[in-house]
């Protein structure tokens, strides 16, 4: 029988190793699996490349692990963000190597990783220093880049609902980056803001991620709360 | 607002909600609008009266309404430039993903973006100044590549007196060739043949004056013509009801 | 205020033009737009270029479009199939081309159309005779094929449900190409089988389409019925 | 089935059912599992009892379940080959684009194909015989490149008497060196190092019979040390409860 339910935020988290690449979903604070990042925190892998958005918010996230001394080097878009102060000590101080991707080529080239496309073009970034040292080739007498997949050895998501064959559901744009790194990591493991639903309870047009892309599932609880300041 | 010790009497520039007016007022009905961070956020309270814009926000949304009435956010629910916002009803959530397909993919009639420089023959300076922490780009270059129109709101020069609208930028560029039109405090000018063309201006803002505060080259006969057949609508009502032509092209002004 | 329904099927495929390439949606008979498809033989254009997954079954579908010669070339990944008669008449008097593609590599060409990308790479077809002539490279020490995107000029679906922003649903695996063509033509058609919903009936969740990518909705009224034999 | 008239007395081919029986028996609990047109088919129905396994449709669907009972068809909904399918508990819809994206990511454990030919390298052919009324490929490329494991059940020989199993595929190529293992009427043969493993043969086939009637090289040895170690299992239970590995190589099986 398939079940991929796990206890523990801990358990859902063991095996990650050190210097593994860990594709985390969210943006700014909606989505992020703040529960999942605590439990790898805890957990100590480290020497981690992690990809995301952005790259955390005071102590929480991404920001958790940062402060930690866990992360080698971030590929992200937007790292330097309102809060993002763990990031700018680690960077200032020179401990984090760090790759700025534009945004949507991030999304395209995890993207890609999960739909087994090796390499792909686009025009982003054509023309601009983002484009030194890379391939460029015209098609229709336009110029492209030339980028390549972004495959995660494990992804951390939040979603809203799962059921035991791993199946996900989310809330509103706290989807955003998770269904595209379910697909794209070896291992994908997911915290729900809900219960567990039984099988059949979340039904065949309501499923964003099917449970063939998704490992290990755990209900945290964690939702963001908003205190009327920022979040939680 | 461009520094009025600068100014010479007679010259009332317009304020950044009046030029937010401008581009709003720009916007066809029926247009799918990215809205950028900052001056551009003022865009969307300024639609006319009937004008059903949809709003796409890169991080999953289509739909995108004004932000929530005290007490009832959902703080899960922000836009690219993590504001809490709400959904309109005919809105719709997807991936990140999907949402810079879009954008990639020529579906974004209109991306209203804030700029440091535009050059005269639409480069786009946006991401990157000297002495940032460490670099961030976010969506803006895939906006600035991606969109069928590409539209900047900034004020006419740097607080400083330095012109934004130059010959050529001096900072990191967004995307190259991109920028259709320029609403600035001054005058909105489209950016064609290498020149800003100037649509409107500003009351008081003359030729002379306009050229001592753009870095770039300006052609302001042409702009007159244009304006005197009227408005800031800068092509025929598209979007909407009727059906887009088969393979359109980008959507831009016909020759001066 | 945006409104994309039209009233019949004719207006909906007005001014389609001689020569058009038309993406239609459908697998075997699931999903395909057959209202749409023989309001476009009534509205007369001609020397179209077909993208799809079959080539119709009897005189239904695009087997209509072939029967009356409309087609001058089929881009297609299975076009032989069980009962599709006129496009084995047409195939073998040598009045239609033929490009047959790979059903995952057809699929993604048009998703790379409508996503902005103008090349990928592919494992697909890698050392087959569908690889001759084809640009191979290397990733990973595994060779790819460099594959093209395949936008079309026009679009023909068939949805569940829309509303007036042209925001669609679909119903189980009739949705299959859809999705994927309506972002990759320059003007998108729907035909739905429910009538048209009142805006926000469709929920942000549910809504597989966004509008963004559709112009004109038509309800048709149209699914696939079953005899017990075969479809309709 | 191998033509009686070709075998010598004493041999008791499998029925295909029993062949598809052998292949179903594989199919590890979990297993995210695409089934091919013809033959292939047959293997849900055939699956041991309180084994999970999720079928793959390449029309977008998992969790595809078997026919639906008389009078209870959504005619829409079909599988691969076009048949009347039913959808599980715990399945889902999602585009043609996204169930290529599983297929060509790797995210199928196991792709169950039929063939005219295999050879001893794992070279498949399947999709395009001389005298087609025209080419017609399918999904088949696309999962012979992107399967995780690729297996392949068939007679051992054609309706000729002639080896589908062979040293080199003289029919057009559905892709290189891809399939792990052959269920036939007469053995179930590991495609390895450039022969085939006997795993498993039917009572009465001999070394010299199976030579006969294979046109590639046949390891028997090898397979049967490996099959006194017992079964047709060929990986450890993965799938199901337990973790995925961090970055899984291609499920083989260990050297002989």
């Amino acid at each position: 029988m398939i079940d991929k339910r796990v206890a523990t935020a801990l358990e859902a988290v063991a095996g990650v190793p050190d210097g593994a690449t860990v594709l985390v979903g969210g943006f700014g604070e909606s989505g992020v699996p703040t529960v999942l990042l605590e439990a790898l925190v805890q957990q100590g892998a480290t020497g981690l490349v992690i990809v995301a958005n952005n790259a955390g918010t005071a102590d929480r996230g991404i920001a958790a692990l940062l402060r930690a001394g866990r992360v080698r080097r971030m590929i992200s878009s937007y790292p330097r963000s309102r809060g993002s102060l763990w990031f700018e000590k680690r960077y200032a101080e020179g401990s984090i190597e760090l790759e700025v991707v534009p945004q949507g080529t991030l999304t395209e080239r995890i993207r890609a990783a999960g739909a087994g496309i090796p390499a792909f073009f686009t025009p982003t970034a054509v023309g601009t220093e983002m484009a030194e040292g890379k391939e460029v080739r015209e098609f229709g007498g336009r110029p492209y880049l030339l980028e390549y997949a972004l495959p995660g050895d494990v992804a951390l998501i939040r979603a809203r609902r799962a059921d035991r064959w791993g199946n996900l559901t989310y809330h509103s744009v706290a989807r955003n980056y998770a269904p595209t790194m379910a697909a794209a990591a070896a291992l994908t493991i997911a915290e729900t803001a809900e219960p567990v639903a039984e099988l059949g309870d979340l039904g065949p047009e309501e499923i964003i991620t099917p449970g063939i892309y998704v490992d290990r599932v755990v209900h945290t609880g964690a939702a963001l709360a908003w205190d009327g300041e920022g979040a939680r | 607002m461009t520094g009025p010790e600068l100014l010479p009497d007679g010259v009332a520039p317009w304020t950044m909600t009046e030029v937010a007016a401008h581009a709003a007022a720009d916007l066809p009905d029926g247009a799918h609008v990215n809205i950028g961070i900052g001056l551009p956020t003022l865009v969307p309270a300024l639609l006319p009266p009937g004008r059903e814009v949809v709003l796409h926000s890169e991080n999953g949304m289509l739909g995108m309404g004004p932000p929530p009435a005290p007490g009832t956010a959902d703080p899960e629910l922000i836009d690219a430039g993590k504001n809490l916002v709400t959904l309109l009803p005919g809105g719709s959530y997807f991936s990140h993903a999907e949402a810079f397909a879009m954008i990639r993919g020529g579906h974004i009639d209109v991306s209203v973006m804030g700029a440091f420089q535009v050059s005269q023959n639409g480069d786009l300076a946006n991401w990157s100044i000297p002495g940032d922490k460490a670099p961030a780009v976010g969506g803006a270059m895939d906006l600035a590549a991606g969109a069928r129109r590409v539209v900047v709101i900034t004020r006419h020069t740097a607080s400083n007196g330095a012109p934004k609208l130059v010959a050529a930028c001096s900072l990191p560029l967004t995307a190259r060739g991109v920028v259709d039109r320029v609403y600035t405090d001054l005058a909105t000018l489209d950016v064609r043949g290498g020149q800003f063309r100037v649509a409107a201006a500003a009351p008081g803002v003359t030729p002379a004056i306009l050229a001592k505060l753009t870095g770039g080259e300006i052609d302001w006969q042409c702009g007159l013509r244009r304006r005197r057949r009227g408005s800031h609508h800068y092509f025929p009502a598209a979007g909407g009801a009727g059906p887009r032509p088969v393979r359109p092209g980008p959507a831009r002004l016909p020759g001066c």
